[in-house]
């Protein structure tokens, strides 16, 4: 590693925590639109975030050290997560953490702690988010590593940066497989970021809620970073989804230019896929729970056709 | 036994081989002890028959043994056994007259095949004799299945016993007078433990009919 | 080293009068066998020399032959780690026992337990080996039901020990048919011997060994004693029998089918694929609806067996096609997640010892609120935990990633059928990672968070020092093993290598910062970064957060019940927390779920209690082993027949045998 | 000059016995005495055998390898026996079970039936074999009917008439087979080695017949499905000492018996023949003594049907043939060890609970730790368990199959497991659950004597130390005697 990249390794790391509360902002602007509300200004996020920090916070008394740790973990994570998947560039060479079974399952030690965070509390409401968090989660692993191997059987590579760099080069004809693997991503991408027609990321409604049931007993500064994790989470799913499957545009070289110009090309892509979101979130319903394995079986399954059509 | 008569010998054979049809037949349990009387008098004339050409001391002993043995003493134990329970018609069977008949003709018919045959070597005499033998062997055994009384089970094996011994005499295997004399002794103390044990087993089950006995199983 | 154990049986067995001499003379002297064990495995392991020993017995075909090559140093290293830190634990936790049970007779069994694992991984000698194979189940046995008094234990241990014996049959078999090849039992002749075998026996070797040591290792279907079995034994017991001992079969497997019998076929690793998918999948399963915490574990050491059977299935398939480096990194990738499941199940157990001693019972749902009452035991069951749900940094992270990369590789390298088999396999370990993931939050949440469910979880107070530095060492073990993944994988190379049939196969490279990359870089992963990473994030984190709200003051106050008081019995039950997946997978779980509702009056509108039971119908019990058993049980009522007690049906027989053998012979000439 | 000592000295304590009035010691002395000496006479042969090849007592008496190897269990598990009845007894007597008459009447019949056995085993002529045979028979039956009650007259009546009528069929092969010696001259005295040298001019099928009736006829002896029905009667209902000696030792001996004739039966056949019948009774032997003992449910039953099992499995070693014959014959001894400990554990245990239901039997570990004990160790070792000599021989066994049997082994195999399952699940309930005592008689917790735990201690120490290792002396008298069987 030499000076010249530490700007760039920087800008990878920081892009993430930086960017995705604007996303959230983005996405829930969107759906107030298409609601028929005006909607919070896309910022709001940033200033929930400063609010919370600000404000004093309440443990509870049952809560032990692992409710006190796992913000601080969770969020950590999702830093890591966020450095390690490509972004603008396919030129920082991470062959260290850049593996994507180390993504998906630093995702799965984030969602751990979640819910073990959840169960700490002794709140009835905390226990069965955890519980339906675990059930998501561990279902939607064959169809997200699935989803992502048929990636990475087609580019000879494990790596995600090298992924995204070879399905760049592919020619459009060998897209069948690599369209049906973003299907199925696409769906793992709503189980993991709590998004319709798995999880309601408006309410508190013991009903439909997962996420949010585990951070209940949150406040001031701890619930302040458990909201940008999962705002990072979100962009990272996002980014996967934008620069693995679609990857044109993406910088091949640590170059200003083509890193500014992929920069740009980055926030339209994931913009279309707030969009997306949101146009999904405002015309499905949520599944009952019990329909949501169907979905995610469907996820795999679709999955395993991709393979099966490599090569 | 060259010397003698062929026909002599059938007459003996089918002696002893008729008292063992008979003992199927017969009803009284006294009766059957005569007829063991009978098949043991057929062996002992043929044991003497045969000691001519070989004559010792010894084998003379051997053969009163025998007789005393065979003729007399168990004999004598059985009647003693039946006067003391009034046992005179405890005769009971799983198959009837006809079917007994019937199995006792399968089994002469099985002596009579070929299979037998190779048992025909040691014949130096005829094979009939051998056969018929070869028949009272097979027909005892099936006196002690088909009957249910102790008494008969014991009249059963000593016949049997009766039978090895013919068949050794026509195929002129004989002992040595010693070893014949401790197969005598044994088949008395044989003959007394038997004995002894069916007047127990009347004493505990108040019958001799060995069914009763089937408190051990499984 | 075998002196020492032996000292240490008898020492115990003489000093069973006195409780606390007998345990500290077991305990210490397996301490001391096991450490030299680990020294000269160890030493074995690393210099490449293949230690030989052989005593000639007096009897036809045995000998005493050991023999440390690559294969039995690794396993007998694993054996000699995990026993160390065991009886570390056993010195402390024992004392319950004091005055209820013998702890001279635990300490011979267990003395005899380790050597004869340590026995079964170094024996060369078929009979030999079978003798201290049977040795070891024996051993185990009397360990299973070592709380006599216990009637579940006695049903236990009958089960496991029939169960074993069933084994051992076929592994007798299997070794039957190596002598009728080659008539020889010694391991070095059978190999030298056996490569002309025709198919047929080929494949019923491998079938009888696959069954035979199925049974130890715990294969779905096989796996009925396990689950009752290892909850029966102390605590270290289980963590050995789990931990060390359901791996011999592993070894054997490992021993037969890439040492022993030379070229494999297809079907054998795409067996082993099926069966390692079947086991991990359902294992795991069965894991979440169990309440049990030592039951749990032991559905959770299925699973992990199912796991190393895919790395070894993929291996096998590889090998049948000649690819040796590619079966090489599955033989790697199962090697090493032998050795986590090793280290993390012991800790597991030993912290579910530590719980149980703590709370006196071993249902999870009265638990809860333990990690103030024991925060040491809480830590290091929570670091068990990441590593058995495969979470990076932790060791078992790596070994599954290994296994996913050698799964990979078949989906590139093979036609239509077997690429379906090995994506199928691939998912249910994807699955498998998931669902081992929510069992863990359920094991750890429910016991250890929340409020204390009972009034034993309550008075629960933390295990003694010697327990808690046994759980310490395995702790920092799977920490290091995860982050020095790259130097283990290269040592377990080498012992991949060394097989007889993958001879000279290359696996992996370990490049700058201990950066693993397997094919040629088809995949890196760089197990310190992660660490690192993580740990640097954290750290940052904290720091950052710390100091932009220093000024912010944190309350305590009671958890938000929408205004009502909060009571333990309104916190999520294990059985609520895993309801939901359990059924999802109803089709293969065939829950059943009783509700059962007390009224106030006879009305029934006005509930005062409700209950709900759920269970899982034992399919195995009903479609397999029930029916078995029935069956005998009705031959041998028409066999008891034979003995009718009728004297003169018994002479039918003689007559009958008499002249059914002679029409016999008629036939004959 | 010794084998006639193992005659002599047991009629000479039988006839002293008979002499004893009153004084239970007396007996108990005598008894003491004899045995030693039986035990050391045998053990002198047994080295002279090992030495010379063979030990001779005129033309009448004498012992080769084979003979000796059952000598050695007869009198190994002979003298065991005395002990422990010396023992058993004095418990019957003070519990006022039984009195002196029949006590003197139990040491001389337990006499007359070792003579028999030693006589049966050291005589070189067939029919004095069989008369010995016979003799133990009628030793025997009064000791089965020993308590007089109405089953064990049942048990010995069926075991009279059972064996009498296999013992005379067994006669009727002796006689075929002694045809050969017929030419030679008519008062001739025959002996084994006659017999073998004039194997062959002996007409195959006739042969074949006389080895099919010797077969069933001492089979019956040996407890040789299906003619093994007395079997679990007569040892069941023995006392346990004379259980012991009935399965550990006659068994043996009838089994000498067709093992003498096999290699009589192989000078005129081929070895085909006989190995195919032995096969054939010993899968059957095996089968249905596995299948019952499952459903077993006394004790002493399940012990009498494992000792047909494993007359079953040495049947079938030898039938096997080569390394199996070597292991049948190693398999006896340790055989004859292990039930020997079971039935003096069993004795043990009846003499304490009073039943022999297995039912009523619970926590023995508890209420005599050291019979459960060995109880426990004699299960393991019985259903060969390794480290127990046993696991060897059958593996052995199997091995010797493997090549031209397959179907055979893997059935024994799996019938093995069987027996072993069924055994587990009793021996685990009597020895390891709980003992409740009923409130009407508790019984006191304890050993009956220590004359009735150190014989089934030795001989257990004796298993366990034959399983690691066999000395050559005795290894090289079963190479011998097996090589006999072999041809």
């Amino acid at each position: 590693m030499n000076i010249s990249e530490i700007p760039y390794w920087l800008l990878q790391i920081m892009l993430i925590p930086a960017l995705s509360p604007f996303f959230i902002g983005v996405t829930c602007r969107i759906k107030a639109i298409m609601q028929n509300r005006r909607g919070a200004p896309v910022l709001q996020p940033y200033r929930d975030l400063r609010k919370l920090f600000q404000k004093d916070e309440v443990i509870s008394e049952d809560a032990s050290w692992l409710f006190r740790a796992a913000p601080y973990l969770i969020f950590a994570v999702t830093l890591v997560i966020g450095a390690s998947i490509p972004l603008v560039t396919t030129a920082l060479p991470n062959s260290y953490t850049g593996d994507f079974l180390v993504v998906v399952y630093l995702v799965a030690l984030g969602t751990f702690f979640l819910a073990l965070a959840g169960i700490d509390s002794g709140s009835a409401f905390g226990g069965f988010g955890s519980s339906r968090e675990m059930m998501v989660a561990a279902l939607t692993e064959g169809g997200l590593v699935l989803s992502l191997l048929t990636l990475a059987l087609i580019s000879k590579t494990t790596n995600l940066a090298a992924i995204s760099e070879n399905i760049g080069s592919l020619p459009l004809t060998s897209f069948t497989p690599i369209i049906l693997a973003f299907i199925s991503f696409s769906i793992a991408l709503l189980a993991e970021t709590c998004r319709y027609p798995f999880d309601n990321p408006a309410t508190h409604l013991e009903l439909t809620m997962i996420h949010e049931a585990m951070i209940l007993e949150y406040s001031g500064k701890r619930l302040a970073l458990m909201e940008w994790a999962s705002a990072n989470k979100y962009l990272i799913f996002i980014a996967l989804g934008a620069n693995l499957f679609f990857p044109r545009g993406i910088a091949g070289s640590l170059e200003f230019v083509p890193v500014m110009l992929a920069l740009a090309l980055f926030a339209g892509k994931v913009l279309l896929f707030c969009l997306a979101i949101a146009i999904i979130e405002s015309s499905i319903a949520k599944l009952r729970i019990f329909r949501l394995p169907d979905l995610l079986f469907t996820s795999f399954v679709i999955s395993v056709i991709a393979i099966g059509l490599v090569n | 036994m060259a010397h003698l008569n062929q026909q002599t010998l059938l007459v003996f054979a089918t002696i002893i081989f008729a008292s063992a049809v008979f003992l199927h037949l017969t009803r009284k349990n006294t009766s059957a002890v005569r007829l063991y009387m009978v098949q043991s008098s057929a062996i002992a004339a043929l044991l003497i028959l045969s000691s001519f050409d070989r004559f010792s001391p010894l084998l003379i002993v051997a053969i009163v043994a025998t007789v005393a043995v065979k003729i007399f003493i168990a004999p004598y134990f059985f009647y003693g056994l039946i006067r003391r329970h009034q046992l005179k018609f405890s005769v009971n069977t799983y198959l009837n007259t006809p079917v007994s008949l019937m199995v006792i003709a399968a089994l002469l018919v099985l002596t009579r095949s070929d299979f037998f045959s190779a048992l025909a070597v040691l014949a130096t005499s005829g094979d009939k004799m051998l056969r018929l033998a070869f028949a009272t062997v097979l027909i005892s055994l099936f006196l002690a299945i088909n009957r249910k009384g102790a008494l008969s089970q014991m009249i059963g094996i000593l016949s049997l016993e009766n039978g090895i011994v013919a068949f050794a005499l026509f195929a002129g295997l004989e002992q040595s007078p010693g070893l014949q004399l401790g197969i005598t002794f044994n088949i008395l103390i044989w003959v007394i433990i038997a004995t002894v044990f069916a007047s127990m087993i009347f004493r505990k089950f108040g019958s001799l009919d060995v069914t009763a006995m089937k408190k051990l199983k499984g | 080293m075998l002196a020492m154990f032996a000292a240490g049986a008898f020492g115990a067995l003489l000093l069973q009068q006195n409780d606390r001499a007998a345990n500290l003379w077991g305990n210490c002297l397996a301490i001391a066998g096991s450490g030299t064990g680990l020294i000269f495995s160890g030493a074995a392991l690393l210099r490449g020399t293949i230690p030989v020993f052989v005593i000639d017995s007096s009897f036809p075909l045995l000998s005493l032959s050991l023999r440390f090559d690559q294969l039995s140093a690794f396993f007998m290293m694993i054996i000699s780690l995990v026993a160390l830190l065991c009886s570390v634990y056993a010195l402390g936790s024992v004392r319950h026992y004091y005055g209820k049970y013998s702890i001279g007779v635990l300490g011979f069994f267990y003395n005899v337990f380790i050597v004869s694992m340590m026995l079964v991984v170094t024996a060369h000698n078929a009979l030999f080996f079978l003798i201290v194979w049977e040795v070891m189940s024996l051993a185990s046995y009397f360990l299973v039901i070592y709380e006599r008094r216990e009637t579940a234990s006695i049903r236990a241990g009958s089960l496991y020990f029939i169960m074993m014996h069933a084994g051992t049959a076929f592994i007798i078999f299997a070794f039957l048919l190596m002598y009728r090849l080659t008539g020889s039992v010694e391991f070095e002749a059978i190999r030298g011997g056996i490569g002309a075998a025709s198919p047929l026996m080929k494949n019923a070797i491998f079938i009888s060994a696959l069954i035979g040591f199925g049974v130890k290792a715990g294969i779905i279907p096989l796996h009925v004693w396990l689950p009752s079995a290892h909850p029966a034994a102390p605590s270290h017991i289980s963590a050995l029998m789990s931990g060390v001992m359901i791996k011999t079969g592993i070894y054997m497997m490992i021993r037969i089918y890439f040492d022993i019998l030379s070229g494999a076929y297809l079907w054998w690793g795409l067996a082993l694929l099926v069966i390692g998918a079947m086991s991990s999948l359902l294992g795991v399963l069965y894991a979440l609806s169990e309440h049990d915490l030592k039951r749990l574990l032991a559905y959770h050491s299925i699973e992990n067996i199912g796991i190393i059977l895919l790395g070894l299935g993929s291996a096998l398939v590889f090998s049948s096609f000649g690819l040796n480096t590619l079966a090489a990194l599955g033989l790697a990738a199962a090697l090493f997640h032998t050795m986590n499941h090793a280290t993390f199940k012991a800790l597991l157990f030993l912290g579910a010892g530590a719980v149980i001693a703590g709370t006196h019972t071993r249902n999870i749902e009265k638990y809860g609120g333990l990690i103030r009452l024991m925060p040491q035991t809480a830590f290091f069951f929570l670091v068990g935990s990441m590593a058995i749900s495969a979470l990076p940094p932790l060791n078992g992270f790596f070994s599954e990633w290994l296994t996913f990369q050698a799964l990979f590789q078949g989906v590139l390298a093979f036609d239509v059928v077997t690429k379906i088999i090995f994506i199928l396999s691939i998912g249910s370990l994807a699955f498998t990672g998931g669902l081992a993931a929510a069992c863990f939050v359920k094991a750890f949440g429910i016991t250890f968070l929340a409020r204390p469910r009972s009034e034993q979880a309550a008075q629960a107070s933390e295990t003694a020092m010697l327990p808690r530095l046994a759980m310490a060492g395995l702790a920092l073990l799977i920490v290091g093993l995860g982050v020095f993944s790259g130097m283990v994988l290269r040592t377990l190379a080498t012992v991949a290598g060394s097989m007889a049939n993958l001879q000279g196969a290359e696996t992996a490279d370990v490049a700058q910062f201990k950066s693993v990359s397997i094919q040629n870089g088809f995949a890196v992963t760089s197990m310190p970064a992660i660490f690192i990473g993580v740990i640097a994030a954290a750290v940052a984190v904290t720091v950052a957060v710390s100091l932009l709200t220093r000024k912010r003051k944190t309350a305590t106050g009671p958890t938000w019940n929408c205004g009502s008081d909060l009571t333990p019995r309104m916190e999520i039950t294990a059985t609520g927390f895993s309801r939901s997946l359990i059924t999802i997978a109803r089709g293969v779980l065939r829950p059943s779920s009783e509700t059962e509702i007390e009224y106030h009056d006879a009305s029934s509108y006005f509930p005062r209690v409700g209950t709900v039971t759920t269970s899982l119908h034992d399919i195995y019990q009903t479609f397999i082993y029930k029916p078995l058993r029935d069956l005998t049980t009705i031959i041998a009522g028409q066999f008891t027949k034979v003995q009718s007690g009728n004297i003169n049906a018994y002479i039918l027989y003689i007559f009958l045998t008499l002249i059914g053998l002679l029409f016999f012979l008629d036939l004959q000439s | 000059m010794i084998l006639l000592i193992l005659i002599a000295a047991p009629l000479l304590a039988a006839l002293a016995s008979l002499a004893v009035r009153k004084k239970i010691l007396v007996l108990e002395i005598i008894a003491m005495i004899v045995a030693p000496v039986e035990f050391v006479a045998a053990a002198t042969i047994a080295t002279q055998v090992y030495r010379q090849g063979r030990s001779e007592y005129g033309v009448y008496l004498a012992a080769g390898a084979l003979e000796t190897v059952v000598l050695i269990t007869v009198a190994l598990v002979g003298l065991a026996a005395t002990f422990y009845s010396i023992g058993y007894l004095r418990e019957e007597v003070r519990k006022q079970i039984i009195g002196f008459s029949r006590v003197r009447q139990f040491f001389i019949l337990f006499h007359f039936f070792l003579m028999a056995m030693f006589f049966a085993v050291i005589t070189v002529s067939p029919i004095m074999m069989w008369i010995a045979i016979e003799a133990t028979t009628l030793s025997t039956a009064f000791l089965i009917s020993f308590y007089n009650k109405a089953s064990s007259m049942e048990a010995a009546w069926k075991y009279l008439i059972i064996n009498s009528i296999g013992l005379l069929l067994g006669f009727f092969g002796t006689l075929l087979f002694l045809t050969p010696g017929n030419d030679a001259g008519v008062d001739k005295f025959v002996d084994w080695r006659s017999l073998v040298e004039s194997g062959g001019s002996m007409n195959p099928t006739l042969a074949k017949v006389a080895f099919i009736f010797v077969l069933i006829g001492y089979g019956t002896k040996v407890g040789l499905a299906p003619m093994h029905t007395w079997l679990p009667d007569a040892h069941s209902k023995a006392p346990s000492p004379i259980s012991a000696l009935l399965s550990g030792s006659l068994l043996n001996v009838a089994m000498l018996a067709i093992l003498k004739y096999k290699i009589v039966a192989d000078a005129a056949i081929p070895t085909s023949f006989s190995r195919s019948l032995m096969i054939y009774f010993g899968v059957v032997t095996i089968t249905i003594p596995a299948f019952i003992i499952i459903v077993q449910k006394n004790y002493k039953r399940l012990f009498a049907y494992s000792s047909i099992e494993h007359m079953g499995i040495v049947t079938l070693g030898i039938g096997f043939g080569g390394l199996g014959t070597f292991a049948a014959l190693l398999h006896m001894i340790y055989h004859s060890l292990a039930k020997s400990v079971l039935f003096f554990s069993a004795g043990n245990i009846l003499l304490k609970y009073g039943s022999t239901k297995m039912q009523k039997v619970r926590g023995v570990l508890s209420v005599m730790p050291v019979t459960g004990v060995l109880l426990l160790i004699g299960f393991l070792a019985i259903t060969g368990m390794p480290p127990f000599g046993l696991f060897l021989t059958e593996i052995y066994i199997l091995s010797a199959g493997i090549a031209d049997h397959l179907p055979v082994v893997i059935g024994v195999l799996l019938l093995l497991l069987l027996v072993f399952a069924g055994f587990l699940r009793h021996i685990v309930g009597m020895t390891l659950s709980s003992y409740k005592a009923p409130d009407t008689t508790p019984i006191a917790c304890g050993e009956s004597g220590y004359l009735t735990v150190i014989p089934p201690i030795l001989l257990l120490s004796l298993l366990i130390v034959a399983g690691f290792y066999l000395p050559a002396p005795i290894k090289s008298l079963l190479d011998s005697a097996a090589s006999l069987i072999n041809g």
